[in-house]
């Protein structure tokens, strides 16, 4: 089979999922389900998740994990707003303290990237040692208090105003995924993430600069983390010292359940949105189904496991490897 | 002789309308060592791996101790008695010695192995063949050889009858390989039969007690012991085709300017003092054996590898140690080695592999113009004719000798000056081959200086404009102009003693 | 001034002692705390006094004014405002003794944690620890041991389930009970429709207030609850629940009830976003964000602990039993002091001093 | 000096570093009390830890473990709580559901094929979800906790009379027991074979199926001993019974010298890795930190270390092939 057609149709496949669920909570849930204002509240619900998850794909496809991207949310949540409560209000303050959050990010970033690209550490076991430190460094600003911003109107705007009916974390999503996604896949540097990801050593005798690769892929996962954090904060109009909290496993089931190999350099980014609203779904459905809470995490985890049992069937089939099985060995055509 | 072990017939195996193997006989007695000769392409590993079911057969019989079999995957190669040592180790680098050799018969009551049983078995046949190994020593802490070692141990402790060997001496050191002469001796006496399939053919002639030739696909040859006549038996594997264009060469020394020039150029440990100098329009050939710093030298040009002294000049210009950029800003390019860990991402598309050497000219602001990109991914696939001829495919997909084109379509596409090509043809048919011959020739006619490094004679002799014979990290030899012949560098590769007389001859 | 609060402490704490705790206990005649009379021997005397013949005694070893002292906090999060409210309310207290050392150790939102620290504390040689429980069963063996082990354990809001020092209680079930019966007051005679927002599941303290809860709606039949999911604790969590609980319900949702301020806060926002105003929320806990709240409006109420003062009661208990004969690991039932749960609207919002807000 | 030794010394080293450390800085940290009951601490987490190698040797994962020991402690409650059956019968059950869950994750990841990473992370949904269901509810229907209070399960959390704890005990018998399986038996050689080099392990007939599926039974057999530690100690379970001790577990066996990759690592190793961490997290207590402050220590630590150890690694590397080559220069000179 023509191979392109064949990758849209994986993709195609992804989708199908995403709608056959949607089709079963439409017909259990008629006239509440499939409604605008449900659509949107959808929406806002994967939005944090899904910026974070815009950045730690990147993180991901070099082959590497990130799991500060949580610790990265609350320091920048935190030092923001901790710089709004002593700014004057203004929209100068206000835009200062929304850099210095991304600034904490893009930092925190950037240590990653040169520790990770420099030696060979596991960057699971890293990267969740350093988000300790990290929420580490939010208790030292927050002094574990509640940073209450509700009078920053402006700053809270973004986490509260609509466009159109829809609220702007939605349209922030929407760039986030955009930029990422022509990041990824139309420009330079993507090409040389994939590259680098799928065989390091490949790309290095391409005359890739790989630790620049990796270093930039953790500073756009730290920015993600940050900015998704500034949302929250805005969401919340408060920056806490526990924020965010545990998105860091939400964002990495989302990617691994959206077929980005942990292993790196394959996968898409449309695979780990497609992870995110997976599960944004289902939970939303379950909760407008009145399900007791207690039942959703094992719904879930069946959905999951049924999702991707079907998506490796289904795409060993279509490789036409359905007679061999995946791991037999396939005679190549060369001697 | 013994009665036959292993007899196969009319043999046949077809890759893509080519026939990998024509009608090809093969017979071993027992307690026999046949030397399977041929170049590379000729149907050689092709026909082990039919004996060791990694292929299936498209026609012809397998007799093995006079009834007929059918050899569908390892595992029942394994239980005739048929074991190999590949080029490719196939050990479990964290386990012991003893562990992988016993792996899956281990001794054992209830599960629990009985390991210093198992360890005294191990080191006594360690100690009857003389092998420089400990019974638990880890694997992966043990050189090449040793580790070759370790894989016979595993193929003769499973009580095989017949075991091949697939380039055995390949990375292994003189006295290393004069063990492994030894062994084979033993195995003999106690009439275990082996295929030995080498490149080196003065220990093919020492140890042999026949030589079966293929050619193309087919038998060419059979040739005992007492027979054996060198010159005879190159002739049969080089075969009338390739005579005339590549047994011998007449090398001319180019008056072109010097593209690049390397001086006294040394990383201790890995090779010393290597000087030699590209011109436009040329192709050197750095050859010997494997592990005597070729690629080494290779890589530290290329800004891959560091070196201790010494510098690289490209048109006069002192380049940059380590830094793989500057070189090729310069116009450097390099087909590495190991095309499956240093050459290609196998999970992209031909497209995308070829297109990251190609981004300074695809892309404008950073952002990559996808008509280009796929336009160079069309055009790639064209020009080094790329089957199937789709970009859009994962190059892990393809065959060895296409993706070793898409390595090579990676540099193709740019303005090289200078290229540096690490073994192009291992593992690649002989179609594949061809054409990549023609890609490096038609290079030469653009003016691109070509340093490659290749251990294949045929092919040193059918590209080279001049030849260096490296050995142990050091520059033994330079053919440069005048004709050499295959049996030349064969034997200044080797070292053998006859080369002070050819080199009497010919410098 | 030590002493005026001291003597506060005791009364405070021996009032309901004298209600709740248990009698009986043997070994009264014991050695009382003569030998340590200190420089408040009055107290001493007094205490002796009040407790000879009511509970079992031990030998007085350390003076609380001179001893060099170790006392730990342990709250089930120390990073939250909870958490650092009651720790601060404590070092407030003991901040009076110069010689005692107070360290705070964080629970982690983690009963197991919570009660690995206790074990840590008690091979530390702490002379006592104030604990708020995130899990009341789990944490019953740690006590249990810390109390054998001599070390009076004084809890905050969720206890443990056994017998030990003190307790000083938020009161859950009352909360939950009090804003049932409010929000059935702003319903009316005709009812209404409610939602809940709950604690993660299993999580005690979100039990004790759906108890509470449920008891009040059951008094009141005309009111029905549609739906209950858990926001986890968490804002923005609470948000996105109150969105599916507007998707699925509208305008039918008269009422929603949160089982702490972050998610009432949540829900509120989340109202707010879309435009339902006039959603009755309440909230638990009374921390400062939830009163700003209430004064803009966002949300109608919450119930108000004063954690400041909650810490500083548990503090004062905890020195009580330092100083005096009693032998708290006797005691067959926990004495509680209760701290009133204070409803809190519109109406009396202001009345909460801005220094008694955490 | 085989290198697996020299690393193996080199992380013990670390772990006496920080001991001594701890030891000279603090003057509550070395007494009997205080090492006996980090010893327990170690407990529950190693003997998770013993049986994620197991799953990391392979090649794999398993972020089940810390749910399926909370499933299993609350099947044990659950049937304490509500059936009159004895305490063996109830064990056999406990037993039962613990194999049962790594019976679901062997063949998830090795029948189904799906990655070790996203099966045992849905599966771990499953389990939470189950012990939600089988939690004790109170009269109105509401999830609650409930101390146990049984002498035998009690006793389990006891001590010899030195202080030194049952689980402690338990802890070290169980790493014993791997040590030895993983090093003497067929069976535990297979899990480093199919680690290592999947592809010539089945060569040598191996059972991918079979080897999965063994590596995740043993997780769950551990998870099934932690649960009874974990019951000995709080003689309690409630619903975030086990959350995020997989997390600890993998950190620990990663830190014990556990590649991802497979093939590597060892009971002791872990133990070494277990202690380590353990250390870490009891020693920061000995001192007047701030909570912030505890955390950020502890978590640069494990950073620092992890540098080291990569950076000594490649140091150790470039030695092993300079060396070789020299040696092979040697010999070409001779």
């Amino acid at each position: 089979m023509n191979n392109q057609k064949t990758k849209k149709l994986y993709e195609f496949r992804k989708v199908a999922i995403l709608i056959a669920i949607c089709l079963v909570f439409t017909i259990l849930l008629p006239g509440v389900f499939l409604t605008w204002s449900n659509i949107r509240s959808i929406l806002y619900s994967v939005s944090l998740t899904g910026i974070m998850i815009c950045g730690a794909t990147f993180a991901v496809l070099i082959g590497g994990i990130d799991r500060t991207v949580s610790g990265n949310a609350a320091v920048a949540g935190a030092c923001c707003c901790s710089l709004l409560l002593s700014g004057d209000g203004s929209m100068g303050s206000t835009v200062l303290a929304i850099l210095a959050g991304l600034g904490c990010g893009i930092l925190s970033g950037l240590f990653h990237g040169l520790v990770l690209s420099r030696f060979d550490i596991p960057a699971f076991l890293m990267t969740l040692a350093t988000n300790q430190v990290l929420y580490g460094i939010v208790q030292y600003i927050t002094q574990n208090k509640l940073i209450n911003v509700m009078n920053a109107k402006a700053f809270n705007t973004i986490g509260s105003a609509r466009i159109l009916g829809i609220p702007v974390p939605v349209y922030i999503l929407l760039i986030c995924f955009l930029v990422s996604y022509v990041v990824l896949n139309h420009t330079v540097y993507g090409r040389n993430l994939y590259s680098v990801g799928g065989n390091r050593e490949a790309s290095k005798l391409s005359g890739i600069n790989c630790r620049k690769v990796i270093c930039i892929a953790y500073m756009i996962s730290g920015f993600m983390g940050a900015l998704s954090g500034l949302i929250l904060s805005s969401m919340n109009q408060q920056a806490s010292a526990t924020q965010a909290t545990g998105y860091e496993n939400d964002v990495l089931a989302a990617i691994v359940v959206g077929g980005i190999s942990l292993r790196g350099g394959s996968g898409t980014l449309q695979g780990a949105m497609f992870g995110a609203f997976l599960i944004g779904i289902i939970s939303n459905g379950l909760r407008l189904l009145g399900i007791d809470a207690i039942y959703h995490d094992l719904v879930k985890g069946v959905i999951i496991i049924a999702a991707i049992a079907f998506d490796m069937y289904s795409s060993y089939s279509m490789s036409g490897m359905k007679k061999r099985g995946p791991f037999r060995r396939k005679a190549s055509s060369a001697e | 002789m013994a009665e036959t072990l292993l007899e196969m017939k009319n043999i046949e195996k077809i890759f893509a309308h080519v026939h990998a193997l024509d009608h090809v006989n093969f017979e071993i007695c027992k307690g026999e060592v046949v030397s399977l000769l041929g170049e590379n392409g000729a149907g050689k590993s092709t026909l082990i791996k039919i004996l060791t079911g990694v292929y299936p057969k498209d026609g012809g019989e397998i007799f093995f101790e006079g009834k007929q079999v059918e050899i569908d995957n390892k595992h029942d190669a394994e239980k005739l008695g048929i074991a190999v040592i590949f080029q490719e180790l196939s050990l479990i680098p964290t386990l012991s010695v003893t562990q992988n050799i016993m792996l899956g018969k281990e001794m054992s009551t209830l599960g629990m192995i009985h390991y210093s049983a198992e360890k005294k078995k191990i080191a006594e046949l360690i100690q009857r063949y003389d092998f420089p190994l400990e019974a638990d020593a880890i694997v992966e802490t043990l050189s090449v050889a040793q580790r070759q070692m370790v894989e016979i141990l595993k193929a003769l402790s499973a009580d095989a009858k017949l075991i091949i060997m697939d380039e055995p001496t390949a990375s292994l050191s003189r006295k290393e390989s004069e063990v492994l002469y030894k062994i084979i001796n033993q195995l003999r006496d106690q009439g275990v039969s082996i295929i030995y399939i080498s490149h080196r053919l003065e220990e093919v002639f020492n140890l042999a007690d026949r030589i079966a030739i293929l050619r193309d696909g087919k038998n060419v040859g059979l040739v005992d012991r007492e027979e054996i006549v060198p010159g005879d038996v190159v002739k049969m594997m080089i075969g009338k085709r390739l005579s005339e264009a590549t047994a011998s060469r007449n090398l001319t020394l180019s008056d072109k300017e010097v593209v690049l020039e390397v001086k006294n150029l040394t990383h201790l440990g890995y090779y010393e003092n290597v000087s030699f100098q590209v011109h436009a329009g040329e192709v050197l050939v750095l050859t010997g054996l494997v592990g005597s710093g070729r690629t080494e030298v290779l890589r530290s040009i290329f800004g891959a590898d560091p070196y201790d002294s010494g510098q690289v000049i490209y048109r006069g210009e002192v380049l940059k140690k380590n830094r793989i950029k500057h070189t090729v800003s310069k116009g450097f390019g390099l087909i590495p080695e190991d095309r499956r860990t240093q050459g290609f991402a196998p999970l992209l598309s031909v497209t995308r592999n070829v297109a990251v050497t190609n981004y300074d000219a695809l892309a404008h602001m950073g952002f990559v113009n996808r008509a280009k990109e796929d336009e160079l991914g069309e055009a790639v696939v064209g020009m080094v004719d790329l089957r199937p001829a789709n970009p859009n495919v994962a190059v892990g997909n393809l065959s060895g000798g296409n993706q070793q084109k898409v390595v090579l379509g990676k540099w193709l596409t740019r303005d090289l000056n200078v290229i540096l090509i690490d073994e192009p043809t291992v593992g690649i048919d002989i179609g594949a081959k061809d054409e990549i011959y023609d890609f490096i020739e038609k290079m030469t006619m653009q003016g691109i200086a070509v340093l490659m490094v290749s251990s294949d004679i045929a092919e040193v002799l059918r590209v080279a404009h001049r030849i260096i014979v490296m050995k142990e990290g050091r520059v033994i030899r330079e053919f440069h102009d005048g004709a050499v012949t295959q049996e030349q560098i064969l034997l200044a590769q080797s070292g053998l003693k006859e080369q002070a007389k050819e080199e009497a001859q010919y410098e | 001034m030590r002493a005026k609060r001291l003597m506060a402490a005791l009364l405070a704490a021996l009032c309901v002692m004298g209600l709740t705790a248990c009698s009986g206990a043997a070994n009264a005649d014991n050695a009382s705390g003569d030998e340590a009379a200190s420089a408040d021997g009055e107290v001493q005397e007094a205490v002796g006094e009040v407790v000879e013949g009511m509970i079992a005694t031990k030998e007085v070893t350390v003076n609380p004014y001179t001893d060099e002292l170790k006392i730990g906090f342990i709250p089930s999060n120390a990073t939250e405002a909870n958490g650092t409210a009651w720790g601060e309310g404590i070092r407030e207290e003991l901040s009076y003794w110069p010689n005692i050392t107070y360290n705070i150790f964080d629970g982690e939102m983690n009963a197991d944690k919570q009660s690995q620290l206790v074990y840590d504390l008690i091979s530390q040689d702490y002379d006592g620890i104030i604990l708020q429980a995130y899990n009341s069963s789990i944490l019953a063996a740690a006590v249990e041991d810390a109390e054998a082990a001599g070390i009076p354990v004084v809890t905050i809001n969720l206890g443990a389930d056994t017998a030990y020092a003190g307790h000083v209680a938020m009161t859950d079930y009352e909360a939950g009970y009090a804003i049932g019966n409010k929000i059935s007051e702003a319903l009316g005679e005709e009812g209404g429709n409610v939602v809940v927002i709950q604690a993660t599941p299993g999580a005690t303290r979100g039990e004790e207030l759906e108890s509470g809860f449920q008891a009040s709606m059951a008094e009141h039949p005309e009111i029905t609850i549609l739906d209950e999911q858990t926001g986890e604790w968490n804002m923005e969590k609470a948000n996105t629940v109150m969105q599916d609980f507007l998707t699925s319900y509208g305008d039918e949702i008269d009422a929603v009830f949160c089982h702490n301020d972050q998610m009432a806060e949540g829900a509120g926002v989340a109202c707010q976003n879309l435009g339902y105003n006039d959603i009755i929320i309440w909230g638990a806990n009374g921390e400062s964000k939830a009163l700003e709240y209430i004064e803009q409006g966002i949300i109608t109420g919450t119930v108000y602990t004063n954690c400041y003062d909650q810490g500083a009661t548990a503090a004062r208990l905890l020195m009580m039993y330092l100083g005096s004969n009693i032998d708290t690991s006797t005691f067959t039932q926990t004495p509680v002091i209760k701290m009133p749960p204070i409803t809190v609207d519109s109406s009396n919002v202001a009345n909460i001093p801005q220094e008694d807000r955490w | 000096m085989r290198q697996e030794t020299l690393r193996r010394i080199i992380s013990f080293a670390l772990l006496v570093i920080l001991l001594v450390i701890f030891s000279a800085t603090s003057d509550t940290f070395l007494t009997a009390n205080n090492i006996m009951n980090l010893l327990r601490e170690c407990s529950v987490v190693g003997t998770l830890a013993i049986g994620v190698t197991m799953c990391i040797i392979t090649g794999g994962n398993d972020l089940s473990c810390g749910a399926l020991l909370g499933l299993v402690s609350m099947v044990i409650a659950n049937l304490y709580h509500y059936t009159a059956f004895s305490l063996e019968l109830i064990l056999a059950v406990g037993l039962l559901t613990a194999l049962l869950g790594g019976l679901l994750n062997g063949i998830c990841i090795s029948v189904l094929k799906i990655p070790d990473f996203v099966a045992t992370l849905s599966t771990g949904m499953i389990f939470t979800g189950l012990i939600y269901l089988f939690a004790i509810r109170n009269e109105s229907g509401l999830i609650t906790s409930e101390t146990i209070r049984n002498e035998t399960i009690a006793s389990w959390g006891g001590s010899f009379g030195n202080g030194l704890y049952y689980s402690t005990v338990v802890f070290f018998v169980v790493a014993i027991i791997a040590q030895v399986y993983l090093k003497h038996t067929k069976s535990g050689t297979y899990l480093y074979a199919m680690g290592a080099n999947r592809k010539s392990a089945e060569y040598s007939g191996i059972s991918f199926v079979k080897t999965k599926i063994t590596a995740f039974m043993i997780s769950a057999g551990t998870a099934f001993i932690g649960a009874l530690l974990l019951l000995g100690r709080n003689r309690a379970v409630e619903t975030a019974t086990g959350t995020g001790l997989e997390f600890q577990a993998i950190s620990a066996t990663v830190i014990g010298g556990c590649a991802f990759s497979g093939g590597r690592g060892d009971a002791i190793g872990t133990v070494i890795g277990v202690l380590f961490m353990q250390v870490l997290r009891n020693g920061i207590l000995k001192y007047n930190f701030s909570t912030q402050t505890q955390s950020v220590i502890s978590g640069v630590v494990i950073v620092v270390m992890l540098i080291f150890d990569a950076y000594y690694n490649e140091y150790m590397q470039k030695k092993t092939t300079k060396a070789s080559a020299v040696a092979r220069e040697k010999k070409a000179v001779n």
